[in-house]
């Protein structure tokens, strides 16, 4: 038993935070957004991640992938959420898993060499059928109107192709770095599918959701406490105060809450565990609830600054909610996780 | 001890109520631009030639120096209009015209009270700056005394409607030498006046009423000084005894409404498990708890009225109703977007879910504005219970 | 509208508090309990509440009561829990006015006159028939084996005969100074009974639980502050700190809105409002609410010694799961205020 | 990165599984009197001679040297036993113990340890006085050296097990001329000394493991000085880094298995509404909330322990899981008893009711006992993030 991160792991952390730093910046996030270009991530920065193999990182090497473990995609994950990158990470590394685990090898390789997948959000539970095609009401998120989106369940996952949904239809997100569609299903059937006995892509997903929102948590209590430390007012750190120090703390057990579920849920997945499951919804719920808390309090720290536009936590409330919102609501999990055995 | 209203209020109510329903404007109010203040001032216009322009205002400039009781009733009645509880006449009909009436001399009074009240000006309010929060005593925008005029530079934040202005309440630090309190000077500065840049902050939801102004050797004339140079903080502390927590009540009953129209929403909205949003517990328990929320925190309304009514000095419901208001606030809206679900993703699907979105971004300022909660149990704490700074 | 106290009223309050703390005070309540007299209030001192008219303050004048208003008694109860005054106060006040309006004045005199009565509290909502009657488990609180006990429910309040149920058994009440019986109802008729539409007997209890929860508030609130401002550590008042000083600052808040929804429920009741019901309800639950945190923070800011028997705290803490299990539980109540109409 | 356990810790795990299931005692522990220590000395007598006396323990004063990571299976698996994780034991094996073996002569050590690890003696700690709760250096206890004895009166709080106790862990001042912390002397006490008077402190759910100890010129030899005369802090600082969090386990463990209790009970049980408990889904969301919530105390104590296991020092998980654990406790026992409903008013009525009762009043003292909540934070908001004091 060992959750500290190994140097292999160490190095996937810091060279994914230098790559997105240099190439996928808040500041140039907000060009491309203010620019109307959604999602606000570049094609060029998006080849180069595809390039350095982001996308087939947990894919197994005889499929085409670098074969690392979820942990390690939930290492990477984490430092995405923590610097706000925008795009379909999530649901584009799951996207190459369903199609080389359903079959189709050429577009597992396709999508893990920079093909974008976006995410349906379905309106309801039985918006997805039980071949995982649309039948009903959904939301897509950074979908492309050519391109595949990704639908998931708990007994399924597959690749829909926007082309056979109807009533396709842009609207603003509340995430502003994130594009949506509205769109209704024909019932087509998907490109590809894979089983979750034979691959657990609903669980992967959460814990990978998980993974982005530890990062929102982590980012949360590291501004929250540089601004704590540096804002002067009645001649003292505001930090002196504990209505301001306090929160910090209990920001600081979140992320640390977090980030251990996180892992936790990854590694039970790579080990098929018996309480896989009950792991990653715990992760995907504890991280939710942790960054509700925490950009709320930095929010509150920050005082008015935190409520502008120009300070980047509203950007981190707002991911928040989209990710909060992805693979159902935390009100969902909770009650499946409460019909689960106990965790071993 | 009695809930019911005395006849001559209950008349009063229905005369509110009635010229109300007849002549509140029935076109939304407009986001951006100029017309906002065209807007606003054509309603204050008809509200004052109606005799309404403000119940509280003595008779002398032009109010009807209503008893508080029948304060509360027309805000009451306001609030069922729908409109905002603060637009760009707020800081004219609120807090700098109160200001005046209070310590401004005769000739100030006379020019600017009944241009506020006839609906002919903007007023707005500068006071924070960047490193003025909380702490507002430490501001620093410096003006010197040149001549007949004071030479105003520096900067404020968070000023509202600053662009709609004609005038604005700015406090200046005029002496460095003494205590942080005792150099401050409390100065009417016309917006229009050279050297003002005025830079709107866009807020968490997309509005942008906010703005910076900076002041580049903004001349002013010292007749423009109220009350005495340096004395600024207690002119800026006077106006708080006020409307005495009547006008709040617009707040109150608007969140009161938004609860309902909440459980009407969970009634009509189906959750992703396909089930009415309203029979989960959880979520029907929290909007029960709204419901009773608000209707404890009119009732703590009703008892601050009813106090302020037998003394001057108005008491702590003032900073217990701001602070119960803001976690309230925080918690009602944020139902609204449970209750949404999924759908509170996308923006403008349609107008109604859009401001449920909006409702709740904008709720995490309530907790930051107007001093914040942390303050607000400060001044609880210390002058309330006695604690310890 | 005018929610403050006439001179009067002022005379009630003054004069119920000294009566409490000359012939009820904790001491003398710690004594008898200790002792293994329960409930822990003396004869003498109940004999003495009943000759101050406490049990006929609000029974009409021409029903041989004192002819004031719920308001007044909410006075007088907010007096009664901030004292920890221990005996079926609530009980007794409502079964005086059960028997003066089910048409039994003579029995109405007696209880008013200083016969106690104790509360059933049912456990299930089937446990009391239609007329009042009891016909499933119950709780008897503060009940003489050979006396009556109140029934209560939304439609129909009763007194029905201790002698008239099955397996009556003594238990210890997690509040040391309240009795406890188990008891099987049989179905006996009661011995007298008002419907709600007659006099609101279950509103009237709902408001006057209220005020003694808000007594319990206003205590914790007095307590917690002044241990705040008198103990010293680490060279200053603990009261300095904000961790202390906040959670003061929001006891006073929910003490203020206890209080003033009491007053509002009471009035609402007295006058006859539409929304009664609902108000009277929201001053249940609001003061539980607050009794439930304010007791909470108080014991906290005691440190160690609020966690002792010999600091009374832990006396209100448990005063305060007796009341708000009193007339249902704070869940029910909450179910029952959303069913009703918006208030009015 | 591994959750699982190598084969010797699986071997580990089975060896410690095994005896406990074939050699935890079955009678339940007493809550009174003398049976008390007699109860608890039996059973570490029975742990020593089987070789699990203290797994942490060097080698050397008989432990087993363990790694952390077995140390962690052991406590977990002791937990599953159902025994209490604080009993008369505690002081001895988890600091008093550790603290001699750090700081303590050989003379010292070769008379106390094996003492404590055979179950020959009991241990208690006196650090806490009334004036020194969370500011515990401000102590005030008075040591004052005469010929080659220490002469010390005083008081102390909280001493649990005070009654039982062969041996406490005393600090006291010898000092008052330095700062507060620089004037503390840690000395070993024999209980059964003249002048010791204990008076048991009935806590909130009726218990009385705590006591107040009184010293009146009570005379203890300059021998029983550990470290130096003046430098007690430091000793008493010494332990910290002892077993790193893991025997913390214990109480984890049994958290959750509490919520798993509940979850069956709210199966179970119905509602005051003739409902299955359960069913309420507010009640349903919190139980799994909880359960999710012990589910990432779990992750975090297993991160730590992974840290910890490369660390000589403790990282702050130490902090953040007893303030998680507080508020989580506090949680799952309020809802035991919301679980009963009325239920919860008659004490006695079913043995395992009580059980919930008693564990919700205890639940209390979590954010207080061992440092406050408010403490914790303070060091976690310091210590971790840098904020200023």
């Amino acid at each position: 038993m060992d959750l500290l991160p190994t140097p292999e792991q160490v190095e996937i952390i810091d060279s994914s935070a230098t790559f997105l730093a240099d190439q996928i910046s808040i500041a140039r996030t907000r060009e491309l957004f203010e620019s109307g270009e959604l999602p606000a991530v570049g094609a060029a920065a998006w080849s180069a991640a595809a390039e350095l193999g982001w996308f087939a990182l947990g894919l197994p090497e005889d499929r085409n992938g670098i074969g690392c473990g979820l942990a390690d995609e939930v290492l990477l994950f984490r430092e995405i959420g923590r610097r706000l990158a925008p795009g379909p990470f999530l649901s584009t590394v799951l996207a190459a898993r369903v199609a080389s685990f359903g079959g189709h090898q050429g577009l597992s390789d396709e999508i893990a060499g920079g093909r974008r997948v976006g995410l349906v959000i379905p309106g309801s539970l039985d918006a997805i059928g039980p071949d995982g095609s649309i039948v009903g009401e959904v939301q897509l998120v950074d979908a492309d109107p050519d391109g595949l989106v990704l639908t998931v369940t708990p007994t399924i996952a597959a690749l829909v192709a926007v082309s056979s949904l109807s009533d396709v239809t842009e609207v603003p997100c509340v995430d502003p770095t994130t594009r949506l569609h509205r769109a209704v299903g024909t019932g087509v059937g998907p490109v590809s599918s894979v089983a979750s006995e034979v691959d657990p892509v609903e669980l992967r997903g959460h814990v990978l959701a998980a993974a982005l929102l530890t990062g929102i948590v982590e980012w949360s209590r590291d501004t929250g406490s540089e601004h704590a430390i540096n804002r002067v007012q009645f001649d003292k750190p505001i930090g002196v105060n504990q209505a301001i120090k306090h929160p910090c703390a209990d920001m600081a057990v979140q992320a640390q809450l977090a980030y251990s579920q996180s892992l936790f849920g990854a590694l039970s997945v790579d080990e098929g565990r018996a309480d896989a499951e009950f792991q990653a919804l715990t992760a995907h719920a504890t991280a939710a609830a942790a960054a509700e808390f925490a950009t709320g309090a930095t929010l509150q720290i920050m005082g008015g600054m935190g409520f502008t536009h120009e300070h980047d936590v509203h950007l981190y409330v707002k991911r928040m909610e989209l990710l909060s919102h992805t693979f159902g609501m935390p009100g969902l999990w909770l009650d499946r996780l409460l019909e689960l055995p106990e965790p071993v | 001890m009695d809930l019911r209203f005395a006849a001559e209020d209950v008349a009063f109510r229905d005369e509110a109520r009635t010229w109300l329903t007849a002549n509140a404007p029935t076109e939304r109010r407009p986001k951006l631009g100029r017309a906002v203040r065209d807007y606003d001032l054509a309603w204050q216009r008809k509200l004052y030639e109606a005799g309404w322009g403000n119940v509280a205002w003595p008779v002398e400039y032009g109010g009807r120096d209503l008893p508080l009781i029948q304060q509360l009733i027309w805000f009451e009645e306001y609030a069922r209009t729908g409109m905002r509880p603060i637009d760009t006449r707020f800081v004219g009909l609120a807090h700098a015209g109160p200001t005046l009436m209070a310590r401004a001399s005769d000739e100030q009074k006379s020019f600017h009270l009944p241009k506020i009240l006839k609906g002919e000006v903007v007023w707005c309010q500068g006071f924070s700056e960047p490193e003025a929060g909380s702490d507002l005593a430490s501001l620093r925008t410096k003006a010197v005394v040149d001549g007949d005029q004071l030479v105003v530079t520096g900067q404020k934040i968070w000023t509202s409607f600053a662009d709609h202005s004609d005038y604005q309440e700015l406090l200046v630090r005029t002496n460095n030498d003494v205590p942080k309190h005792k150099g401050i000077t409390w100065v009417i500065c016309d917006m229009k006046s050279p050297g003002i840049d005025i830079r709107p902050i866009r807020t968490i939801e997309g509005g942008a009423d906010f703005n910076e102004v900076f002041y580049d050797e903004v001349r002013i004339p010292l007749a423009n000084v109220v009350g005495d140079i340096d004395n600024g903080w207690s002119v800026a502390m006077s106006t708080l005894a006020f409307e005495r927590g009547t006008a709040f009540t617009i707040s109150q009953v608007q969140l009161a409404a938004s609860v309902e129209e909440l459980i009407e929403l969970a009634r009509s909205r189906r959750s992703i498990n396909g089930r009415p949003v309203i029979d989960d517990d959880s979520l029907a328990k929290r909007l029960a708890r709204a419901r009773a929320d608000c209707a404890a925190l009119r009732s703590l309304t009703y008892l601050g009225i009813s106090k302020n009514a037998n003394s001057d000095q108005p008491g702590p419901e003032g900073s217990m109703m701001k602070l119960h208001y803001a976690d309230l606030a925080k918690r009602v809206y944020r139902l609204g977007i449970e209750i949404l679900g999924t759908r509170s993703l996308a923006i403008p699907v349609d107008e109604d879910d859009t401001e449920w979105i909006d409702k709740h971004l904008i709720a995490y300022s309530t907790s930051i504005g107007g001093g914040t909660s942390e303050i607000q149990r400060n001044i609880i704490g210390e002058r309330v219970l006695g604690l310890p700074r």
